[in-house]
């Protein structure tokens, strides 16, 4: 049962880091979105499964959360900011593909690099996972940095959130992990809504392109 | 009834400043603050009088749970302070007697009143601290309160720059000072004084420290190149307070450096004896040279503060190089040279500082090209204000001769010294020591010359009174003061032995004894000198040669005309002017020290317009030191400021690098 | 007595979120103002309290000597900040900045924030106080952007992203925290309260505090504005009303450097952690020299003082990092008097700009003769935060300084030199603020001077006189943080 | 007894360099008109030109000050003493003690400086050319002559006039380099003190090289008597002052009896002659120079007196 059980998770764990490279490796915007939907399907498998090893019920409703808010929801939402947007065009990372690509996976080398010292003793499933969880998080940001447009730095931001639930969902038996998952989802949706208030075209920096060097109170 | 005393004239100070803030608006507040200040600042000249008398009484210390909790805050009256104690506080007196009458004509007295007292105190503390912390505090606070007034007039031109310049170079000494105290406390953190003087510091530590005292107190006592903020601050400040600037306040800098170096720091090396006279001579000729160069009364003063500051180091630097060689009686005689020319300095500074601003209050004028021709508009203010001139330049029978005097003895004895770099320095620090006293007679002239001698350049200069009873009785008393100290100057020198006793382990024989009131730094044999002597005969032989001249030969006197070789011009611009009458001087020194460029324009024959003479001098330290500091700061300010601009992803850009170089310094880590 | 203990942390919590609610409902703003200050008053009241009793540590809350003092020093500025925002919100209303219906939202906002802010700082609890953070965090994000000007949007906006980020490294921080924890303490509530973290400590997976640290230094260290994680930070201050400015800088920094300071604790109880003092250290040093240089090219009053925010900040991280009684004592000293200063220099601030109608340095000239009140209080304030005597950071700054030398002499050079530096920037703008012929209007401005004399006479005495008391407990706690 | 006599050969000294002052100044005069194939005026011509200025009323320039007919009475005084200081035929007088070489050197300091603000007190062009060309002069010569000062008294271990004089006389201190260079370095101060050919014409007016003159353009009467007689004085001071440094022979230590003192004198008087004959000799030789050349001319000198005393410093161990 428990070999079994970690292959699983190992398998959803790993899952969702090639997800994370997808998304990066993904320049069309409405499929950054749907891999992005994927992404959170993912989790949310991952955290039932986490749920069903641990029995731990609660864990049920942060799989139901994810699956519902971030895999349906969101998505839909940017789909309808998208088409609003007019941008569902070709998007440009700054660097280009094949170079995020090895970025990325130097990240991932890194975060298996820290996590080796970490003794066994800290859970067998844990230090795997903290990895996996580390990578994806790594990527994210990684996302967030080198794109351009709004939508894919949010989508970078929540996938950098799914990396967080997978870890709290595999450190077993850690409390507060629905609150936390809770919170954190109304920050996303915040994030979401002030994209869609503010009208961010493109570029995360200003709420309007035409503000970008004047309103700094100083001037350059 | 110990160190208890002084303590409460400063507390007193200090309430007379915060009553000062509500109160300053009220007409008689200038009268009573400085009433105040002149009666407590009395009362504390006579402790440290009685102190001086009586070192021992005092030597008992206190502390009081103030200031670091751990620490408290430490005071103490030894023979040094007491000393410096009684130079603050005759200065003080004597500013704020003068203030009394002077303060009245203040326009914003609400930026003066609070802050004057507030000043003495801050000088106090200073001279009575006995741990660091007390020291840096009060040194600092001094700073600040002195801070305030120079930008009492801060609506005056150039008076803000000159002000923030003062703030960060006093920051810069006090910062440095902390340090030359960090590394006396060393690694225990023993920050009184009594620790300090436990703890021997390896030499090279005792050498960092001495560097660090001399940027610290030399900045405040305005060692070249730390000088440039002084000639703009003084006078920057109304005039009581220049004069307590330039005459005490310079003075409790050099107590700073004495009390580090001789007292806290141990045995001297030989190769500060080396560099302090060095930076003593050199400031010296520089301080005097740029004196010259003024015609601003009250910067040409502040500058020959400069001067004498360099006179008072050369002393000190000697003092540490016999001391280095173990021949105390020599220390003993350079470092009373060395403090007696700081009463000296304080004295007759403040005279002159007293009389530029009685000046200032009569005609409104600091420019010398402007005025002339008071000492017939004000006779009193001109005889106490030439009484100082001669006295700063060193002529007998005043006291600033009595204090050269004894630096060129002291001087003459550094043949003893074995090390060969002194025997060739200490020569050439005696040819600049001459070089510049006789500039300083040069200086003099000029000042008083310009300013109170031939016929007024303006109209307001023609129309001048003799300033108030107040401030004539601070200058009278002062110049009295300057003769008294020239001619019995044996009285001083003893005052001053238990000082050097403590400090160097040996002092002067006593003059008290000696016939006709001469004194004799080292033998009988050797030098000797009675001010008393010489003034009585030349009283005696001038008297004797009037009367028999009045009785004998004719009395008879008639005014006329000048005669001028036959052409005399009625206009007053015809004289020679301040820039005119250093002109020779500054041809001979001029170009070398100074840049000096001269570029006359002389009109075509027959063209209507005035031919122009333009002089251009540099400052050079500020050119080689200050200028390229400042650009690099604002180079490098330039260069972060982008940073401001940037965009977010660039922002998230900068957190994601922290985190991924962390993470891999982790990665190595372990 | 413990029960008065119980009620006075019920009402630091049940205070401000009773009054957010409160203020939410009611329309009339004259009152809201005065309901706002006295809310905070029973808060202080509450916190006060705590001094002479303490409740027994909770699962969810606990009071330490080391959140005692952040909580007292948060509430009472808290108290005086609410004073000063009346006069000066009376005042945005009444030039029309402000709608009321803003108004009513800003003061429940304000309360929100003090709730949070309280429960960050009570919390036992590092999932807890996780969230309490985040929540100060939105409501200081809504804040800033209450004057809607895109200036102030896009303040908001960068501070959002930025503390969400910020908010995302803390929170794998928080959890990697319980799974070393987990091994030891077993599973639950236990693995993630503070009280048992710390005096367990020594049991953990030394790599796993490690790796957790970093990430908590970086998420938190965000919100203490420490560079290079700093750039929300002098916009926000800028861009938001000077209230929230005073409220950043005095209290919400100190709440994510005491964060910083419990994982601090864990990490140094942990024989084999490697030491936090460099990572500190070397980002506090960072953080000192780039904002000192900063200063000399700023031309936005509010802005200059964030900047000044963030040196203080740097310097207080860098007392901490370098540790020892000395250090951690003058560290939690400096903090302390930092908050006191830099608020009641906000306060000055804020009327400044409402008399000048600018922000802009080159438009406010001569003050200390056209208002000598305000004038003289930024004189005063700069004065102290610059590090001049007799105010009392001067005295911490000397034993930062020292009792760092004698260790990093080095280091502490580089640091004595960049605090000159920032000294020269201050006095080189206060030059034309406060002296000099004046410039804009003259007219007398209505300010509430209460808040700010009274902080600058607290920050004064502190100079003179350390109640012992004060520093004994400071010392107490100064050790326990070795 | 022997205090007494002391006394009485300070009052002969004192009365003697006045009595002497102008005879010098006028055998000067004399040898250089001879030199020139002229008759030129008597020996006692001084003298007689002080008496009738005396006799004459002082007339004031309008714009004069207490100041200007104070001077010359102090800068007399002053220059007098600092003349009867210098041992001429007797050393160790009473009043030796009183002020050694320094002291001296700071007297004639009082008396220029007090000069030079008499030269600016009328308020006339040529009063302000005058005082400030001497005060360049002077910021020279000042320390030139305290080099050399030094340089005696590291010989003699003294700064007493007095002293060096006896010490000169014993034989240990034999011929030095340094020695030399100090009475050139003296010999050169002396000549620019004395306002003297090539730095000034002691016997012009109404031209612009002029430095002394200029200053005491205004005076008249009584005053510029007094600042004659002050001059000669000086004259006499700096020769008799070489003369018992460098040419000791002769001078009489008090205690030796009346002979000693009358063979002192007889001895004094001939170098007095020898002096002013080779000073005579001297202005004839070379011409006067522009006055900015003369800032070379006694930077000269201070570079000899320092060469001396660095000599000094450095052969002197201990």
């Amino acid at each position: 049962m428990d070999r079994l059980a970690l292959d699983v998770a190992h398998l959803f764990a790993g899952g969702l880091v090639l997800v994370s490279f997808l998304l990066l490796y993904q320049d069309r915007m409405t499929g950054l979105v749907n891999t992005f939907a994927m992404h959170a399907v993912v989790v949310s498998l991952s955290v039932a499964w986490q749920a069903y090893i641990q029995e731990a019920p609660h864990l049920y409703i942060t799989a139901a959360i994810a699956l519902v808010v971030k895999a349906f929801v969101i998505p839909l939402a940017l789909h309808r900011i998208i088409v609003r947007l007019g941008i569902h065009k070709t998007i440009e990372p700054v660097v280009g593909i094949g170079l995020t690509m090895l970025a990325g996976i130097g990240l991932v080398a890194l975060s298996i690099m820290v996590m080796l010292p970490i003794t066994a003793q800290a859970g067998t499933l844990a230090r795997e996972d903290l990895a996996f969880a580390l990578s994806v998080i790594l990527l994210g940001l990684l996302m967030m940095v080198t794109r351009r447009n709004a939508v894919s730095q949010v989508i970078g931001f929540m996938s950098i959130e799914n990396g967080l639930i997978l870890a709290a969902t595999g450190a077993k038996g850690m409390p507060l992990v629905v609150e936390i998952s809770v919170a954190f989802s109304i920050l996303v949706a915040l994030i979401v809504i002030g994209i869609f208030l503010f009208r961010i075209r493109e570029r995360f920096e200003t709420v309007d392109i035409h503000l970008l060097h004047e309103h700094r109170g100083e001037q350059p | 009834m110990a160190v208890e005393g002084p303590l409460w004239c400063i507390a007193v100070l200090l309430g007379a400043g915060v009553a000062a803030v509500p109160a300053a608006r009220h007409r008689a507040a200038a009268a009573a603050v400085y009433g105040v200040c002149l009666g407590t600042t009395l009362l504390a000249l006579a402790f440290a009088a009685s102190a001086l008398l009586a070192p021992d009484r005092y030597a008992a210390g206190l502390s009081l749970p103030l200031g670091l909790p751990w620490l408290g805050a430490h005071f103490r009256v030894d023979a040094l302070s007491a000393f410096f104690l009684a130079v603050v506080n005759l200065g003080a007196a004597a500013a704020s007697l003068y203030a009394i009458g002077y303060g009245r004509h203040e326009d914003s007295p609400g930026r003066v009143l609070p802050f004057y007292p507030a000043f003495l105190a801050g000088m106090n503390l200073v001279v009575l601290a006995d741990d660091a912390f007390t020291f840096l505090f009060a040194w600092e606070f001094m700073s600040l309160s002195s801070w305030a007034l120079v930008m009492a007039h801060h609506r005056r031109s150039g008076n803000a720059a000159a002000g923030y310049i003062y703030l960060l170079m006093a920051s810069l000494g006090t910062l440095a000072l902390l340090f030359a105290f960090g590394l006396l406390a060393g690694a225990s953190g023993g920050y009184a004084f009594e620790e300090m003087r436990q703890a021997k510091p390896p030499a090279a530590v005792g050498g960092v420290v001495l560097v660090l005292a001399l940027i610290g107190a030399g900045s405040k006592a305005g060692l070249v190149p730390l000088h440039v903020w002084l000639p703009l601050a003084h006078p920057a400040a109304p005039s009581h307070v220049s004069a307590l600037m330039s005459g005490v306040m310079t003075k409790v800098a050099v107590y700073g450096f004495v009390r580090i170096v001789l007292d806290l720091l141990g045995p001297p090396e030989w190769w500060w004896g080396a560099l302090v006279p060095l930076l003593g001579g050199v400031t010296a000729v520089m301080g005097v040279l740029y004196a010259l160069m003024q015609h601003d009364l009250k910067r040409l003063l502040a500058y020959h503060t400069v001067e004498n500051i360099g006179i008072i180091f050369i002393g000190l630097g000697l003092a540490l190089a016999f001391q280095a060689n173990g021949l105390q009686a020599s220390a003993a005689l350079a470092l009373t040279a060395a403090l007696f020319h700081v009463f000296n300095h304080s004295v007759f500074k403040s005279l002159l500082f007293f009389g530029s601003g009685a000046v200032l209050n009569a005609t409104g004028e600091r420019d010398m090209e402007r005025l002339g021709g008071l000492i017939h508009r004000m006779p009193l203010t001109a005889f106490a204000f030439l009484v100082g001139c001669a006295a700063i330049s060193a002529l007998p029978p005043f006291n600033g001769f009595v204090s050269e005097w004894l630096t060129f003895q002291a001087i003459l004895l550094s043949p003893a010294l074995p090390q060969w770099l002194l025997k060739f320095l200490v020569p050439a620090i005696g040819a600049l020591l001459a070089l510049s006293a006789a500039l300083a007679a040069a200086c003099f002239v000029k000042a008083f010359g310009v300013t109170f001698l031939g016929r007024p350049r303006s109209a307001v200069t023609a129309q001048a009174a003799e300033t108030d009873r107040w401030s004539l009785a601070a200058m009278l008393a002062f110049a009295a003061l300057c003769l008294i100290a020239g001619i019995v100057p044996g009285q001083f020198l003893d005052a001053l032995a238990p000082a050097t006793q403590a400090l160097v382990g040996a002092h002067l024989p006593l003059q008290e004894e000696r016939a006709w009131l001469t004194i004799v730094p080292v033998a009988e044999s050797r030098s000797s000198y009675s001010g008393m002597v010489l003034f009585t005969v030349i009283v005696l032989a001038a008297g004797a040669t009037t009367w028999a001249i009045h009785r004998f030969a004719s009395n008879a006197t008639r005014r006329s005309a000048p005669w001028d070789c036959g052409f005399p011009d009625p206009s007053p611009l015809t004289q020679y002017t301040a820039g005119s009458f250093s002109q020779p001087i500054r041809r001979v020194f001029g170009t070398v020290v100074f840049r000096a460029r001269e570029e006359v324009h002389m009109p075509p024959p027959g063209a209507a317009e005035a031919a122009r003479l333009q002089v251009r001098l540099h400052d050079v330290p500020w050119d080689v030191l200050y200028v390229p500091v400042a650009g690099a700061v604002a180079f490098v300010a330039d260069r972060f400021n982008k940073v401001q601009f940037m965009t977010i992803r660039a922002y998230l850009t900068l957190v994601f690098g922290a985190l991924v170089v962390l993470l891999a310094v982790l990665a190595t880590w372990q | 007595m413990s029960d008065a203990a119980a009620l006075a942390v019920a009402g630091i919590l049940g205070v401000p979120a009773l009054a957010a609610a409160l203020l939410a409902l009611l329309p009339d703003d004259r009152t809201a103002a005065r309901l706002n200050a006295l809310a905070a008053l029973a808060t202080l009241a509450c916190a006060l309290v705590l001094l002479a009793h303490r409740p027994p540590p909770g699962p969810f809350l606990i009071v330490d000597d080391l959140n005692v003092v952040f909580i007292v020093l948060g509430t009472f500025v808290g108290f005086t900040t609410s004073v000063f925002s009346a006069s000066y919100i009376a005042h945005e209303l009444e030039i029309g900045r402000l709608t009321p219906a803003y108004l009513r939202f800003y003061h429940a906002m304000y309360q929100t924030l003090m709730f949070a802010m309280n429960l960050a700082l009570l919390s036992n609890n590092i999932g807890l106080m996780w969230v309490a953070v985040e929540l100060a965090t939105l409501t200081t994000v809504l804040m800033v952007g209450i004057y809607r000007t895109p200036a102030a949007l896009e303040a908001a906006w960068k501070y959002f992203i930025l503390g969400s980020v910020g908010i995302a490294l803390a929170l794998f921080g928080t959890i990697l925290v319980y799974l070393a924890a987990r091994a030891s303490v077993g599973e639950g509530l236990d693995a993630m309260a503070w009280s048992v973290l710390v005096e367990r400590a020594h049991g953990f997976d030394p790599a796993l505090l490690n790796l957790a640290f970093v990430f908590l230094l970086l998420g938190y260290g965000t919100k203490v504005g420490l560079v290079p994680l700093h750039a929300w930070l002098p916009d926000a201050h800028a861009e938001g009303p000077t209230p929230i400015s005073a409220v950043l800088s005095g209290l919400l920094l100190n709440v994510a450097l005491f964060a910083v300071l419990r994982f601090k604790t864990i990490m140094s109880a942990n024989p084999g952690a490697l030491a936090p003092g460099p990572l500190m250290v070397s980002l506090g040093l960072l953080s000192v020299v780039f904002a000192s240089f900063m200063l000399y090219r700023r031309q936005d009053i509010k802005r200059l003082f964030a900047y000044s925010s963030i040196e203080h900040m740097g310097i207080i991280t860098f007392a901490f990092g370098m540790g020892g009684p000395l250090a951690n004592f003058a560290g939690l000293l400096h903090m302390t008097l930092h908050s006191l200063t830099k608020s009641a220099i906000f306060y000055c601030v804020g009327h400044i700009a409402q008399v000048k109608g600018t922000q802009q340095m080159s438009g406010i000239r001569g003050l200390t003769v056209t208002h000598p009140l305000l004038g003289w209080g930024l004189v005063l304030g700069v004065v102290a935060i610059a590090g001049l005597p007799p105010m009392g950071i001067f005295m911490t700054e000397f034993l930062i300084i020292t009792s760092s030398f004698a260790r990093e002499p080095v280091l502490a050079v580089v640091l004595g030199l960049s605090i000159l530096v920032a000294l020269g920037a201050l006095f080189l703008r206060l030059n034309t603020l406060a002296f000099g012929d004046p410039q804009g209007s003259a007219e007398p401005s209505k300010a509430s001077f209460a808040p700010l004399f009274a902080h600058l006479v607290l920050v004064l005495a502190a100079g003179i006189w350390l109640p012992p008391a004060l520093v004994a407990w400071f010392q107490h706690v100064a050790r326990l943080l070795n | 007894m022997a205090i007494a006599l002391d006394i009485g050969v300070q009052l002969v000294q004192v009365a003697l360099v006045l009595a002497l002052a102008p005879l010098l100044t006028g055998f000067v005069r004399k040898t250089k008109a001879h030199l020139l194939r002229r008759q030129g005026p008597p020996l006692v011509q001084p003298y007689r030109d002080l008496l009738r200025l005396l006799r004459k009323e002082a007339v004031l320039a309008d714009s004069a000050s207490w100041l200007f007919s104070a001077a010359p009475y102090l800068i007399f005084a002053a220059t007098w003493v600092a003349a009867a200081l210098v041992p001429t035929f007797a050393a160790g007088l009473v009043f030796s003690h009183a002020a050694d070489m320094i002291a001296i050197v700071a007297l004639l300091g009082s008396a220029r400086f007090m000069l030079a603000l008499a030269g600016m007190d009328v308020g006339t062009s040529f009063g302000g050319i005058g005082s400030s060309r001497e005060m360049m002069i002077a910021s020279l010569a000042e320390p030139a002559m305290l080099m050399v000062v030094f340089t005696l008294s590291l010989l003699a271990g003294s700064t007493q006039l007095s002293s060096i004089a006896t010490s000169m006389q014993s034989p240990e201190i034999g011929l030095r380099v340094s020695l030399a260079l100090a009475l050139v370095g003296l010999v050169m101060v002396a000549i620019a003190e004395n306002a003297r050919i090539p730095v000034d014409n002691p016997a012009t007016h109404l031209e612009l090289t002029m430095v002394h003159e200029a200053m005491i353009l205004e005076y008249s009467g009584r005053h510029l008597a007094m600042i004659e007689a002050a001059s000669y004085l000086k004259l006499l001071l700096y020769v008799s002052v070489i003369a018992c440094v460098f040419f000791p022979w002769g001078i009489a230590v008090s205690g030796q009896g009346l002979a000693a003192y009358l063979a002192g004198l007889a001895v004094y008087v001939l170098k007095l002659a020898a002096g002013g004959f080779l000073l005579a000799v001297f202005e004839t030789a070379i011409a006067k120079m522009r006055v900015f050349r003369v800032p070379d001319f006694l930077g000269a000198s201070l570079m000899l007196g320092f060469l001396a005393a660095l000599l000094l410093f450095v052969t002197q161990a201990g």
